[in-house]
């Protein structure tokens, strides 16, 4: 047995006795996910029902995602009834669609993105109930080999590529850096 | 046709008179059906492949895994993300749809050995000649059985050659699940839509035996309304509950109460679909409620005898029931908890033992366990009366002080319920944050042994509760079982003509996102509008659990016919094959085509013609899997909740892709034309009740609708996106074919958006997605 | 009994009058057998529950979790971890037994399927009248379905009853397996038990219809030495290979080369069971290998045409063939891979489609497909030999370069094979390393998407090896079917007194953790030592694959028949029935015990008289689970190799535990007497061949050994013991009954060290562990 | 909602999504090993076949296995045919039998140890076949709450409670730490 075979590594003994990506948190910093955004060619906001209800700081989840949106241009796609919610607001997302729907157009390799610029990226996922969110983010880790996936929610999410683990400080602290420059 | 019968007799006789001989004469079918048999009669897995390709093309399986690996040999753990495949050369999708072929196939093998039991069981109570009579308005009896097996069950006997035939095809469609088997997903999904049509065979099977040797109602819209909710047993009385899905012990139950005259002195009630088919064989029983239930009833220790028979039983129910003093009947061969068997003991030895603190008992004859369930009742029940099952309040304060909010018990809770708020404010004296976590709550109970200090985190809501448990109050319609044929005959012509602007079915399991009620408020959305609304199993009981400001439940404000503006409660979850069979039992009875071993011709009419979606709101079963995927293979499209994503499989048409939406138009030589996303989905999982409310109404469009039905559809389509989505849909435009499609109140605004976006008129035709026919019907 | 044949004649005659009836007369048994029925034909779930929990009392399940999760249904995940339960109230014991369960359900279900096809086949062939003859020698002829199904089958249309019992039972215990079924581990314990049973039940009526219909062996020690490697192909011809369980297209090939005169200018082979079953039809057909070969033997390029039917088949073949341009036929509709289906277009354009290219072709017709198989080869094997599929040895030492000793390879691939190490020396020019990994590889192919150099790792290898694999050479006896009646009368009597000191049973697939050879080696043990060895499946080709000194295997040093000191080699994976068979056989044929519906009083003669033990090496599937189960049930014990630990469960005996051990003894008025952990357990991993070894030899200990027989197995068991371990087994004083027990040899110092323990003399009885049974036999 | 339920966690969304402990390395180095087993009230060593295979710096690891038996007193479980290494080096284990069998008896906490001076409380493997000593931790994972069990092993073991990921330094290093004092 050649010297390489025997190298210690501190993982498991054999890939596969966890979940694939294994079960250790790939937390980013609000910081980081702006620049990540901003670096982005087509990301694209998709921002969930759940907006409609959770609140940081006192403030709904919401109007951190309208500021995200208008901090810095990226396509907004609504799931599911969120678009009422942005509406109500005076905020016109670029589409909406169920949360299927849209994670099943961004699977697609030849779909043309949202603002038919082409597919998207970079997903950032925000409001989407965890469930449903997290099974779409599965399907995304498996068939898109294209595009990267970011959560924004209070928990960490394993099949996301990248979470950032929210309050509504590290909220305020995102936006502030989609403004910058 | 007598004849025959006369001179089987006399084979057997003399074939007697052979001594030390095994004779038996198994599958004669005398069938007086005289419709001509179609191509597919019994198909095997293969058969109608070529239509599920046609559907699978259009409608792409949608994959999300719920694991990145997979465990089913010992090359395993296999790791198949992304591009990874297995040491068997699976790759992640086909291991998705391998998963779902597998799920489907217990699901089918589940209601297939349930049909089994209950069609052998009335055939040695009733005899094998017993005619299947559903009654005069029903001489379509067996709709799915008739169009997929290529017969019409005459009598009991016939559902023998019906389950044998069923019970081979899941035996064939499972093993393709073995490892080195299909590889391609495109064909396990193939061998799924088999085992799902298979599933809609037996349940059916299952319900017709029991409705004919029960005498359930026969497709009865007056069914009688029964009372449902934890709050309805009369606690002064014995109470003897029975759990699960079949309902023989029950009616030896009643049956039993019946003889003694004492069916007005002890309670008796059932959770899950034991508790439709219960109140099917007597009115006067009780639904406590539905699986969420379980767990907090057991531990209410309410009950003096629970007796299991099978399926969506909790498995802890002996260890439950025994810390409450309740005594356990396991009455089938599925669940038999360990228990010894007592089949053979005497009556009274073993109503001795229960009455005295054993456990439990496996009795597998189901006169003998009724009997020893209700003697065990009113033998326990004075002394168990005295039991304290639940902390009263102010012990539910001093033990929410234990907590330490430590947030595992949210962590680990499937709907993430803010449980150590609540233990926090319950801790100051303010129950109200636990009473909140009760309306939401699943009764699953995983954040119990989550909980590092041990709280027996139910029992405290449920004692928090206790007011909204007692007046868990309600009424339910009983089960009415299939839909007549004089129904069909008024409500095909406008259902197919898009007039009714759709049928949708409330089915399905208690896996919730977001608690109770939704149900409810989306049948009585779509009753105003007058769709036709139908329910069943699980879900048709959660309706039953909201009453309106006049304290009235739906189904006391709607009558229960298979029509507009009514909700028709079809029964347990076997009585599921009574939706699909009314979709085939159009196409037979009021468009007169052939459906007998005319599998392909039937599903192409229901997929272009017929506006029925089901919606499967708390689906979580394997059962609910199979059923789910039997009615895609007929073309009816199904929307599930959240938690079903976890099925790892969807299947989802594409709106943007114009090719995918193309048929034959066979009064136009065949030409092909576009008719649209019409219907969108065959699998969907929706987040929201409200992104459901308006999916349904899209799921309900079809090719075939007329002018006026088509605008009646959007009409509602439209309405019900402004009202849940604050703005018009954005796809409208695609299901306007003419200007006539248009909904006359909004007609001039659609006009000109239209305009806007280079609308071109389209056409209505005669649509078909079979080649074959696509010149000329047949 | 002509009498019968003469009356149902008559009554079809007369039926057939009437017009307009479809009739059919399914399943009348015209039965010969004169035994008397016993207590528990067509045993449904609960039948033999008793047996079972006597057998798991002593063997009690040992789980061993495969994953903390559960993700059956929507509930989930749910974490089982420890105390943990799921959302159903399950715990993880309960899950492990679950997924036994399961997994033994997809296993007989497979059989069952493949059994049912073959059976109909033949039927559609032969017609049902057509007689199961297996030869003068064998009146025994189905001891599984005598035993179990209480009938013995005469005619083909016989084992049609016999499979609508086994999918009955299938259906019944996979239902068994929805959320909310089973709360036991025990009794899904005996459910796993019972779908074991039937699975030995399925595969011997596939097997006998097989040989009868097919004209198979029967039972032939004689049975012809046929060709197996990777290096037997005459790489000149024109080569069809099969891929496979179900031999059906490739009898078909075979007819159709017979018909043109062209055997000898065709290779034709096959690879697993498919490749036995072809040269019991045709002794020239070659055996490529097993499962582990798949792989690379696709990749290598040699076959022309690839025919898969079903099981164990790489799902990822397509794919590989299209590769290297072999045509592939698929002919199952367990395994489509999207492909046409082209049963029903003309043979000359199949041809051609396949010739130009076209990948590959679904044909039902087996007939049809055979005759395409063999046209494509040779329209395009002499253009396919130019094709160069592997890398040559400069390009192997380039791309090793490549790698970047990364690890990942290694740390993905089961067997931990120091792939990295290899690379580096042959990017030196040094290829050994490679060629090593060679022998231990399983071809499992996981290590290459692993690689993120892209390193076509298998290629690489089999370049390395290849003068090895040119070197792969070997005879093996072909599978010679079910034991003879005058066998068992020889060997009977020893085998019960124990002079024959066991039969081993070498079965099983290709998973092992250590390389081939190691059956040669353990085989070659017990041969020397005359026990009985009998082999079937993978393991009977991996037997094959290692020649002495003088180039010889097993099968030619030693010979087929089931004898002390011969090797007898079955036939494919469902000849395993016959395994068991011959279990059954000893006490109806030496015995002359009833066996007719007679299921315990057979295995518990089994479990005390035969010193039977199966040894499953590198078993890896849900078939193999369910023969093991079935095996179990029956009494046998069975030792699995070390990957085999992730079925999840294992049934071990205590041998610290007196009480344990004890039967009742017949001929001492049932009085309870210690007997020794004989057999210790009843599922066991072992962890290497050593252990293996004098596990099974231990194993092979049964309470009804004689004072000689006992004397001999010790013998044997102690010295394997001492060459293995270097000592003395420290529990040989437990299986001395009497003085006379100990080995002559060894004598004074053994009981030098028995005065030393403080032993007692024991006693031998007449054992059983039926109570009923514990003052008279019958 | 509580504030307490919106506590921000650096976990997974949900307990579940990853095996029960996750696959995060539980990684110990030579000394605390050293010390957890001299803490311990009955320590047991399983050494295993393997370990008349394998070497580290040279050495075979049955002889580092012999001086970790011999640096302080374990009783010593021999599994499969590891013994007839260990007799040959004239070394004596407490007992031997296969690893399904220790493993059968360590679950049961009925037992009365290997010494008869009552259940172990913490286990050592060392030179068990990767894939059976994985399932066999599983087992004691998940049915042995009385004990804990740690590898020794040049890959990190996911069902093990805590692991040492060994070369020869570290193997040299755990039988200093253990003949110290
Ligand atoms: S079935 Fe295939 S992917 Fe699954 S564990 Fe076995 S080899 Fe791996
Ligand atoms: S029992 Fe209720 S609160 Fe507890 S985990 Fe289940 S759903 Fe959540
Ligand atoms: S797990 Fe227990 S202690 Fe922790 S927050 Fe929940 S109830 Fe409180
Ligand atoms: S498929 Fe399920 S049981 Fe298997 S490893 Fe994944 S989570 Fe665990
Ligand atoms: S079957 Fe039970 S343990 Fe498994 S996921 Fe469903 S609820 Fe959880
Ligand atoms: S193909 Fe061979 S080397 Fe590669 S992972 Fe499989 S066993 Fe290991
Ligand atoms: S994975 Fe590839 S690059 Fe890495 S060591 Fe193995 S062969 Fe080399
Ligand atoms: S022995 Fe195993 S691998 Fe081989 S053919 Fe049979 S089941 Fe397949």
């Amino acid at each position: 047995m050649a010297k390489e075979d025997n190298v210690s590594i501190n993982r498991s003994w054999q890939l596969g006795r966890g979940i694939g990506k294994g079960d250790m948190p790939r937390v980013i910093s609000p910081e980081v996910l702006g620049k990540l955004i901003k670096k982005a060619k087509r990301p694209l906001y998709v921002f969930g029902p759940s907006l409609l209800e959770a609140k940081y700081n006192g403030k709904l989840a919401l109007d951190y995602a309208i500021e995200m949106a208008e901090a810095h241009d990226v396509p907004v796609v609504a799931v599911s009834h969120a678009i009422k919610g942005f509406l109500q607001k005076g905020f016109e997302p670029d589409a909406w669609m169920p949360a299927v729907n849209i994670v099943d157009r961004l699977r697609d390799s030849e779909w043309n993105g949202i603002r038919k610029e082409g597919q998207h990226d970079l997903v950032v996922l925000f409001g989407v109930f965890c469930a449903l969110g997290e099974q779409g983010l599965s399907t995304l880790r498996h068939f898109a080999p294209h595009l990267r996936t970011i959560t924004i929610c209070p928990r960490y999410h394993p099949s996301a590529d990248m979470s950032i683990i929210i309050d509504g400080e590290k909220l305020n602290k995102l936006v502030e850096t989609l403004r910058r420059d | 046709m007598n004849g025959i019968n006369f001179k089987i007799e006399e084979l057997k006789s003399a074939l007697a008179e052979i001594g030390g001989v095994d004779v038996t004469i198994g599958s004669i079918i005398e069938d007086t059906w005289e419709e001509a048999m179609g191509p597919t009669p019994m198909p095997s897995i293969d058969t109608l492949r070529t239509w599920d390709h046609i559907l699978l093309n259009r409608y792409k399986p949608f994959y999300s895994p719920f694991c990145d690996m997979c465990c089913l040999c010992t090359y395993g753990k296999c790791d198949l993300t992304a591009g990874k495949i297995g040491a068997c050369g699976i790759d992640i999708g086909a291991q998705q749809a391998r998963m779902y072929l597998l799920s489907s196939c217990i699901g089918a093998a589940t209601h297939g050995a349930h049909a089994r039991h209950m069609v052998e069981h009335l055939i040695e109570k009733l005899g094998s000649d017993h005619k299947i009579d559903l009654g005069r308005f029903i001489s379509v009896n067996a709709p799915n059985i008739m169009a997929v097996v290529g017969m019409r069950p005459e009598r009991l006997g016939d559902l023998r050659k019906v389950l044998d035939y069923a019970e081979e095809q899941i035996v064939q469609c499972l093993s393709a699940t073995h490892t080195g088997q299909e590889g391609s997903s495109i064909d396990f999904e193939s061998k799924s839509m088999h085992v799902g049509m298979i599933d809609h065979v037996v349940m059916e099977a299952a319900d017709i035996a029991q409705i004919t040797g029960c005498g359930f109602p026969k497709g009865d819209s007056d069914a009688p309304l029964v009372e449902i909710g934890m709050g309805t047993l009369d606690r002064s009385k014995p109470v003897v509950i029975c759990v699960g899905h079949n309902v023989v012990t029950g009616t030896e139950i009643v049956d039993h109460l019946m003889k003694k005259d004492m069916m007005d002195k002890v309670e008796v009630g059932g959770l899950c679909c034991t508790a439709h088919d219960l109140t099917r064989y007597e009115k006067t029983a009780k639904v406590v409620g539905h699986l969420s239930k379980q767990l907090y009833f057991i531990r209410s220790g309410v009950a003096d005898v629970i007796v299991v028979d099978e399926q969506c039983v909790r498995l802890d129910t002996l260890k439950e029931a025994t810390k409450v003093k309740t005594a356990v009947i396991a009455t089938s061969d599925k669940i038999c908890y360990g228990l010894p068997d007592r089949t053979n003991d005497p009556r009274q030895e073993i109503i001795k033992d229960l009455a005295n603190g054993v456990p439990g008992a496996l009795i597998l004859d189901p006169e003998k366990a009724g009997e020893v369930a209700v003697e065990v009742a009113l033998r326990i029940s004075e002394k168990r009366r005295k039991l304290k099952a639940l902390p009263d309040k102010k012990e539910v304060m001093k033990l929410a002080r234990d907590c330490n909010v430590c947030g595992e018990c949210k962590r680990t809770c499937p709907l993430d319920l803010p449980i150590p708020g609540a233990m926090k404010t319950a801790a100051k004296g303010d129950l109200n944050g636990l009473v909140d976590v009760y309306d939401l709550c699943l009764g699953c109970g995983v954040c119990e042994p989550a909980c590092r200090r041990d709280l027996p985190i139910l029992n405290m809501v449920q004692r928090a509760a206790e007011r909204k448990v007692k007046e868990e109050k309600y009424l339910l319609r009983s089960g009415r079982g299939p839909i007549l044929d004089t129904e069909i005959r008024n409500v095909g012509p406008p259902i197919v003509l898009g007039t009714i602007p759709g049928v949708v079915a409330y089915v399905g399991c208690a896996n919730y996102s977001k608690g109770r009620g939704a149900l409810a408020e989306m049948a009585e959305e779509f009753l105003r509008r007058r769709y036709i609304v139908v329910a069943s199993g699980c879900a048709a009981m959660d309706i039953a659990m909201r009453k309106d400001e006049d304290g009235k439940t739906l189904y006391e404000k709607y009558p229960g016919d298979f029509d507009a503006g009514c909700i028709a409660n079809v029964g347990s979850c076997v009585a599921n094959s009574h939706i699909s069979g009314a979709c085939i039992k159009i196409p037979s009875i009021f468009a007169r085509r052939n459906i007998r071993g005319n599998y392909e011709e039937i599903a192409d009419y229901i997929l272009n013609r017929i506006g029925a979606c089901g919606v499967a709101w708390g689906v979580y079963s394997q059962k609910a899997e199979a059923i789910a995927v039997g009615c895609n293979r007929w073309g009816i499209p199904v929307i599930v909740g959240p938690h079903a994503s976890k099925y790892r499989r969807l299947y989802l048409g594409r709106k943007d892709i114009e090719d995918d939406w193309y048929v034959y138009d066979v009064k136009a030589k065949g030409e092909r034309v576009f008719v649209g996303p019409a219907p969108e989905h065959l699998m969907y999982a929706s987040e929201t009740k409200e992104e459901c409310i308006v999916m349904t109404a899209r799921l309900c469009i079809r090719p075939n609708d007329t002018t006026k039905g088509r605008m009646i559809k959007l009409s509602h389509y439209l309405d019900l996106s402004e009202k849940y989505f604050g703005t018009l849909p954005d796809d409208w435009p695609v299901f306007v074919r003419t200007e006539a499609d248009l909904p006359i109140a909004k007609k001039d605004v659609l006009l000109g958006e239209l305009k806007e976006v280079g609308w071109k008129p389209g056409r209505i035709p005669d649509p078909t997605n079979l080649e074959r026919f696509k010149l000329k019907w047949r």
